[in-house]
Order: C-alpha cells, then structure tokens, then sequence
C-alpha cells in the first residue's frame, strides 16, 4: 500500500499535482472527479480492499440492478467502454479474469443507471499483464475525450501504469453518484 | 466496506493535500462502490484447452473453455509457437514456447512455463535449451511421463533431439538425441518414449528412473513414410498406440516391450466411394469405452491436401473394424473426444477460427451434431479436456 | 553462376564427407540453378506508410506501399504500441514502441528505432525513458523538429511529458514535463513544440538550439474541451495549424509567435442537415496548392461516435469557407491528402483493416473516387506519404 | 563462410550426419536430395553467392518460363509452399523482402514445370527477422511429410537455424533438376 501511494504521489509530484490543485480550486467536485478519479480509483484504493470471492456478483447495492447483468455494449455502465468484455474473458463486469491484474489507474465515464434514472462515476479499468484477445470489444465511448484530459482517454492504455503492460479485457466499476 | 473505502479516499486526500475530505459517493445513502478485484478462481467444471500458437512474435495463449457450453473460462499465456499439455487431473497445464528480446529479431530463449489450472497463474518457469521445436503444434512435442514426475519436449534446430525436464527439481536433466527421428510418445509404464524415424521404423528410449540416462531400441519398419506417411497425431487405444497416414490407414503399435511392434494396420476409408483421405492436423482420437475411433475426413483426396479441413468426421469402430457414421461436420482441423461412455466431441477450425462442442449418440452410432461453439482465437492445431 | 555453385557444393561434399562430388542440377546442360537473395532495396517512387500498432504484446510494422497501386514494397518492424514518422524527404523512418520480455509482462524497455527506408534496414536504436505513451497512433507522438536534428516523443505515465532526443548525437537530451497537457505540434522555426492542455489551453515550449533547455508559454484558452472538444490529428494550412473538433469546426491556429494565437474557427458541417460530425482519428489533412481540407465524417454524430468510421469524406475549401464535395466513402478511419496540385487521398478503414487510394479530381470540385486498394495490416490509424 | 560450414556440421555432426552418410549409401541422388538438400541448399550455398540486385527477375535460365512470372499460389513452383507469398512482400519469387534474411536452411518440394514438363527441386525458404504477416497464403504442401523427414516439413518454421527466428514470409528456389 505504501509503495503504491507513494508511486501514485510519485506522478502527482512530478507532474499533475499543481494540476490537481488548480482544477480543484476551479472546477466542481464532479468536474475534478472526472479529470483525476481515475488515479484514485483504480489506483491507490484498489490494494486496501479484499479480493472479491463471489464470482462475479460482487455488483454494487444500491443501483437497483437486475440479477443477471446484460452481457452486451449496451449495458448502461458500459457508456464510456472501450476494450473488451472481461465477463466473456473468465472475468465479471467489475473482475479481471484469474491470473490478471487490474490496471493501477483507469479512465472514468458518467453514465445514466436506467434503474434509478441517475448518472454515477464508471472507473474502466484494464485487466493486466495476460496475453491473447477475448470477448465482444465495445467502442461506446460516451464522454471520451484525448489524453489532454487523461482521465477521460479511452483511447491510453490502463495498464501503462502496472508493471506487466499486456492488456487483456476492461471492466467497469461504479464507484460513485455524479450529481 | 462503504466506510473503509472513504477512509481509504480520505488517508489519500489528506496525503495529497488537493482533495475535499469527502467525496461525492461517500455522501450517498444507499449507495455503495464497487471495488475492482480479481477473480481468483476460475468456476469448477470439466475444462477443454485450446493451445493458440502465435506466430508473429508475440504471445501464445492455451485458452480454457468450459466443457459444458465453451463458455471461456480463462486462459495462460506464453511466449511464440508454443507447445502445451495437461496433467492427468486437469490441474497444471504447461507451456514451451520462445520468448526474443526483439520479438522477430535477437537471440532469445526457450522457456518451460508451468500454470495452476484453477487460478491460472504461473507457478514456475524453467529456462530450457535453446533448441525447441518451432512447428505447428501437435500435442507429440511436450509430453509428461505417465507418473508426471517428467517432461520431454521436442527440439528441432533442426537436428532433433529432446529435452528431459525432471519436474520436482525443475532441471534439464539430459538432451537425448533423435537424429532422423521427431514425435514424443511416451511408455504408459516407467520413464521413455518412443519416436518416429525417417525409414519408417520408431525407435523406444527407455529412460533410467531419474531420467538422467536413456537405452535405445529401433523398430523393424512400421511403415512407408514415401507410399503411406503417418501424422504425427496419436491416442491410446486399450494402451496401444494408435496413428493415422495421410490416406486412413489405422496404425496399431504395442510400445509395452522397449521396442514398438505393429498389431494391425487398418483401412478406414477401403471401399468406400469417393476416394476419402485424412484431414487436419489432430486426426487421431479415441474413446475408449466404446471403442469408436474418429477422424476427420475429406474426399478426393491428393498428394498436399492431408491438411485441409474436414467435410466429414467418420466414426469408425475399431474393434469391429466397422464404419458406424459420417456425420458432415465441415471445415475441421482438429478433433478431440472424451473417454466417457457419452462421449463429447471438440472440434477446431483454422478456417473458421472457432472451437465446437460436438454430441454424440451412442444409439445412433454416434453420430455427431453441433451443440456449442465459440470463436476468437488463432491459429490452433491441438486441444485437450480436461476429466 | 554454374561453376561457382558446383564448387560451393564440391567443397561442402569434401568437407562433409557424405556426398556425391557433382549434383544432378549441375549436370543438366541448360538449366542453371537459381539461388535465394534479399533485394537490397525497394523499388523507386513515392510511399505511403501505415503503422500498424500490435496492442498484443507482439511487434508492430510500419508498412510501406506503393503511392501509384498500393502494392506492399516493403516494411520496418519494432516493439508494441508504435508510434512513427518518417523525414520530409521520406528517407528516413522513426518507430517509437515497447519490449517487454514476457511480451505481455515483465519490465521492458521503449527504444526509438530508426530505419533506412529504401533498404528498410535498422541503422539505429536509441534506448528512451521508459514512459512511452501507450495510445491508440497519432502524428502527434512522435515529431521531427523542422531541421530534423530533434525528433520529440509523447510520454504518459500517465503523467505527461515529452521526451526531447538529439539524433546527431543519439542521446536522450531532455524530459519536458508537460503536466495535463498532450499531443506534439513542432514549431516550422527553430525548436520547439506546442502542446494541447486540459483548459483548452495550448502550451508553446520553446527550446535551445541544442535541445536541452526549454521555455514555456501558455496561450489563452482556444477551445472548450466539454463542449467542442478537439482531436489529436493536425495538419499545416500556409503555415498555420489547423485542428477540427467531434462537432466539425475547424480551429486555425498560428504558433509562429512562442505562444499559440487563434486565428479562426469555421464550422464545416454547420447549415448541412443530418448533424454531421468528424470521423475517426487521423481526421485533418489540407491539400495546401488548392487549400482544400479533407474530412471523413458521418451523420447524426452523438456523444461517443467521434472514431467510428465516415459515410463521407468531405472537401472543403478553407479560403473561401465553401463546403465544395461530399464523397461518399465509407467505413475511413483515417485520411491522408498529398500536396500535389492533383491530390491523391490515402485513407484506412480499421473496419475493414484496408488501405484504400481515391483519385481526386480537381475539376469537380475535388470529389474523390477509389482507384486501389490492399488489404492484411491490422490496427492503423495513422498514414502518411512521401514526396 | 567458415563460421556457417562449422554450423552446419555442427548439427551434422551431433545429429544428423550418421543419418546422411546412411541414406547416401541406400538411396538414389533425387531421394537424398529431397531429405538431404535443404541443409545443403538454404544453408551452405547461400553465403558464397553475391546478393541479386536484378528486382525479381532472378529467375533460373533453362525454366522456359514466362516473362511476367505467376502471383498466385498455383504457380507451379509453389507446389509444396506452405506460407506467404514473399513477391507480395517486397521481395519476388526468389527474394527475401527488404530488410529481411533467408533462412539458413529450408524444406524441399518437387515439382513439375509445365513449361518444359520435367521435375524440379525447389527449395522454400522462409525469409526471417522481420514481423508482420503480408501476402497470400499457400498451402499447397505436394510432398510434404511431418518431422521425421524434417527436409520435406513445410509446418516447421524454417527461421529455426537463423539468429532472428521471426517469418515474414517464403520463397521459392529452382535448385536442381529432379530426374
């Protein structure tokens, strides 16, 4: 945890922090989320949790999903997806499939829960350090912008910032309400 | 979880020093976030292996299916132009395969890679001679001995010769030369292998128990590798080994006595209209409670079509020397049965790149339909189930 | 030819000790035997280069075709995720890309590899910090300075930063960091670069003759990246750069001042019906002798279909702000225009993984026709040709 | 030179050198040409003969063939190609593409010229440090056998005995009458 909180500190010091800084004294909570979530997310939360066990039902309460997820692109959180399915790769919608590792960072998405009519924070997170292609690609790509608001780029690899580089699938994890 | 998220967002706020000390989900009542994790396991179930061999300088991937639906389960992944096998229970699967510091370019190395099936994750991994065979793959390239306590691979540079790999210290513990020779088929008893030889003729190393030191004895001639040429694909038959040559012609071998002796050789496609040859490249496979050999099969066939793909998949008792059923299963390169008395066919398709699940009728003599198939990977040659 | 070939085989048969002294080839009177060789280099004429990115852990190829039918002359291969360039005379080929030793794990090494195009022989690598941008190909990664003695390379780790090489010297001479901001627009004086940024801002670095200093200026805010958000792609009009957005306005820029000035912003689809919007990722490209522009677009364009592929290519004459032709080409991803006073357009569908040539008639008000195609590159987004 | 001769008695020696000097004395020159005649061929000959610089049009005297030389795989001296069309690659019939190296060794077809109707040795040669696929495929593969006559393999990568093991694609060389 401490090594990777201080490899996270490690690019916001040599290069985003003053960023980070001035699009909080500027923006709304929303408007930072989206640009630097992606590093908290994916990043320096992920390692304090425990691996998750249930087989790919570990969806989140409170969204008012059905029991069985779509498989397909239009499933709503997959609004800003772009890369594979990881549930059709051994995976589920928010794991990586045995024997890969989830991405240190991810882009975000905003997308609208159908459920309850409300938009909520998608972190896509790669699946790292696996060979080989699998499952349905999705280019949705709602709210995508270019590696100028990096946190929004779909098009980066997420795996650039994990030891093992090899992009395998990409899940998508709600991690919090935008409103 | 909810509580130990935001505390973690908080400790990262207060760290950084740019982040209000709450954020946005942390407020929500019923919301909670999901976390991103790995599955550690993948579900339990019977489990078909397709080895994708890459060939362009990146990695290969034995992709595992579920044996029920191909639903894919997971996968391992290696280096280029891998060779792949299974343990006996399905539970450790292992790769060879070459790894180039410039991916087409450089002098790089071979490498054994040895995977827990379940989690699939690497476990170990062995630097081999620089010698593995580069070659479309059959599954007679990286045997385990029957107690899996060894493993040979095939070399080819290209003299022949293979590597023997003591699995519980993870050493090469000797390079036995098979000059002229290629296909690794192992003794059902003890340590060695038997291989097949230019003349036509097997040779049968016997291995010392450490797999150290190898005897060899060389056969009479089994075959004419210039009238009749035999796959190297192969299965076991009530412990024989069975091969096929390119024209159907069955070839039953007895490897129990150190030396390989011909029990039979027999004619799948004699009589049959139409001028039937073998089709593919994992041609031999047989399902032993019933006896049923099956091979897939294309008609009119000429001098360098032995490895296009399948109009039909015969089933062919063996020990009635009887064709039972042609079942029109196009486009196969590759097929693998199970040994259970309902048998389940698999199938691969280069053209198609897919994999199919096959039924199979034992009233109906076993003819064989389509029930599952799943597409996305390459180039694969060989596939095997685990029990 | 005859002799020299027998006496090689002669004296291989001495040495080997195992051979007949003469061969049947060399005693037939007429025939001569053929031998193996590598053409030293391509054929002569005008290029166009694709680089294909291998996203799987493999090598990526630069391939080169011929400008006149697309015949595949010949290609350059590197790492993983490839960036490219070639030199204003298209002499010279720049590939930026990943190794990794386990080709899909393992810490590995970025290198600028730089090639000889008429022989397609690697003359030089250049080992970089290990911060390559990992990103779908833009031009905007990898950019000769206007002298060619500077070539700049995006890093994201995913902080951004800009790797500065001195290819005289062969070594890495300086990191910019160029902290939310992305994309690499040379300066056509001296050296330097500008940079888009997370405001809509653009930051201009102006650097020392030897590259290992920079300065930096940041422009007013020149687009709304939330609501006309820009593409990566660029391209030179008389001087000036030129950028469009997901909605299709074309934002005229002028960098020749140390600081990044808007000059205009023409809406291109503005007054069409159907909602058009820009098309895919290399979707700026100016013929400059006509002053015409070239985009692939589509109708009922909508949040997420910026890189889906066009239903037209669209020529508009930027001096006089006239939509002039709508071409109907389907499935682009990317364009590329020569600045001939005929244009020839080059354009990729990853759709359909081909590179395709259009005719361009400017006698009917550029509309632009295929004339060839080739298939069998992968995923390409970038295209570019030599003079 | 010296250095490929050692290599190729190297393997010679430690292999297949018993293996040769046996089927020598049991079969005719057109048989052991066929087992034999890759190592000698793809690997020994090459480096003592000056590179071509004639653009494709290398081709053997005494073929009777055409000018302009067949593109497709049912040329007659692809009877036993198993590979990529190196002509579609940059190279011709007899050249690597730019950039790319023969193999060292290479299996051995034969085939007959229609323009003349006798019997050739051809041999296939992959060209090697080079990646990425290019041209059309064959598989034609008339006489191909598996490993156990290694010199006639056509599904063994023929870039095995080449320090760079990539393939880019394959040739195909008239060496030898096969009467």
């Amino acid at each position: 945890m401490a090594k990777l909180i201080d490899s996270f500190l490690g690019w916001m010091d040599t290069a985003a922090e003053n960023r980070a800084r001035r699009i909080a004294n500027v923006s709304g909570r929303r408007s930072f989320l989206q640009k630097a979530g992606w590093a908290l997310v994916g990043g320096a939360v992920l390692p304090m949790l425990p691996y998750d066990n249930s087989n790919g039902q570990a969806f989140a309460r409170g969204l008012g999903e059905p029991d069985e997820l779509p498989e397909d692109c239009e499933y709503w959180r997959y609004c800003s997806l772009h890369g594979s399915l990881c549930s059709q790769c051994g995976g589920s919608v928010t794991q990586c499939p045995p024997g890969s590792t989830p991405s240190k960072v991810a882009w975000v998405g905003t997308c609208r829960n159908p459920n309850d009519d409300k938009d909520y924070l998608v972190s896509y997170n790669d699946c790292c350090g696996k060979g080989g292609g699998c499952g349905d690609g999705c280019s949705r790509q709602e709210g995508d912008r270019p590696g100028y608001r990096y946190g929004l780029a779909s098009e980066s690899s997420w795996c650039l910032a994990n030891e093992d580089k090899g992009i395998h699938c990409t899940v998508a994890i709600v991690v919090g309400l935008a409103e | 979880m909810a509580n130990r998220t935001a505390a973690a967002f908080g400790l990262l706020c207060v760290i950084a020093g740019a982040y209000a000390p709450t954020l946005a989900f942390a407020q929500a009542e019923e919301f909670v976030p999901e976390t991103v994790t790995t599955k550690e396991r993948m579900d339990p179930g019977q489990n078909v292996f397709v080895n994708m061999q890459n060939w362009g300088g990146g990695p290969s991937v034995a992709y595992i299916y579920d044996a029920k639906d191909l639903t894919l389960k997971g996968s391992v992944s290696g280096g280029s132009q891998s060779h792949f096998t299974i343990s006996a229970d399905g539970n450790t699967a292992y790769m060879a395969s070459g790894y180039y510091p410039r991916y087409d370019s450089g002098a790089g190395e071979h490498v054994l890679q040895i995977f827990d099936v379940p989690t699939n994750a690497l476990t170990k991994e062995i630097v081999l001679p620089y010698k593995l065979a580069q070659y479309t793959d059959d599954i007679a390239f990286l045997r385990l001995s029957s107690d899996e306590k060894l493993i040979y691979i095939q070399n080819a540079t290209p003299a022949t010769s293979v590597t023997v790999v003591d699995l519980t210290s993870g050493t090469v513990v000797q390079e036995v030369p098979t000059p002229g020779c290629f296909g690794i088929y192992p003794t059902l008893e003890d340590h060695g292998f038997s291989t097949i030889c230019n003349d036509g003729a097997f040779t049968t190393f016997t291995l010392s128990e450490d797999g150290t030191s190898a005897e060899s004895q060389k056969s009479a001639k089994i075959f004419d590798p210039d009238a009749d040429p035999i796959y190297l694909s192969s299965d076991r038959a009530e412990g024989n080994l069975l091969f096929i040559s390119y024209h159907a012609n069955v070839y039953r071998l007895d490897d129990s006595k150190g030396v390989i002796e011909k029990l039979s050789v027999t004619p799948i496609a004699e009589g049959v209209e139409g001028n039937w040859g073998t089709s593919g490249y994992s041609v031999v496979t047989y399902n032993e409670p019933n006896g049923i050999l099956f091979v897939p099969m294309h008609s009119e066939h000429h001098d360098g079509s032995h490895y296009h793909g399948s109009e039909e998949v015969w089933a062919y008792d063996l020990k009635n020397k009887t064709l039972l059923y042609r079942s029109p299963l196009a486009d196969l390169t590759a097929i693998h049965v199970t040994d259970e008395e309902v048998p389940q066919l698999f199938g691969l398709s280069l053209k198609n790149t897919k994999i199919y699940k096959f039924d199979v009728d034992p009233t109906a003599k076993f003819a064989a339909k389509q029930v599952a198939e799943h597409s996305d990977f390459g180039f694969a040659t060989t596939l095997m189930a685990s029990p």
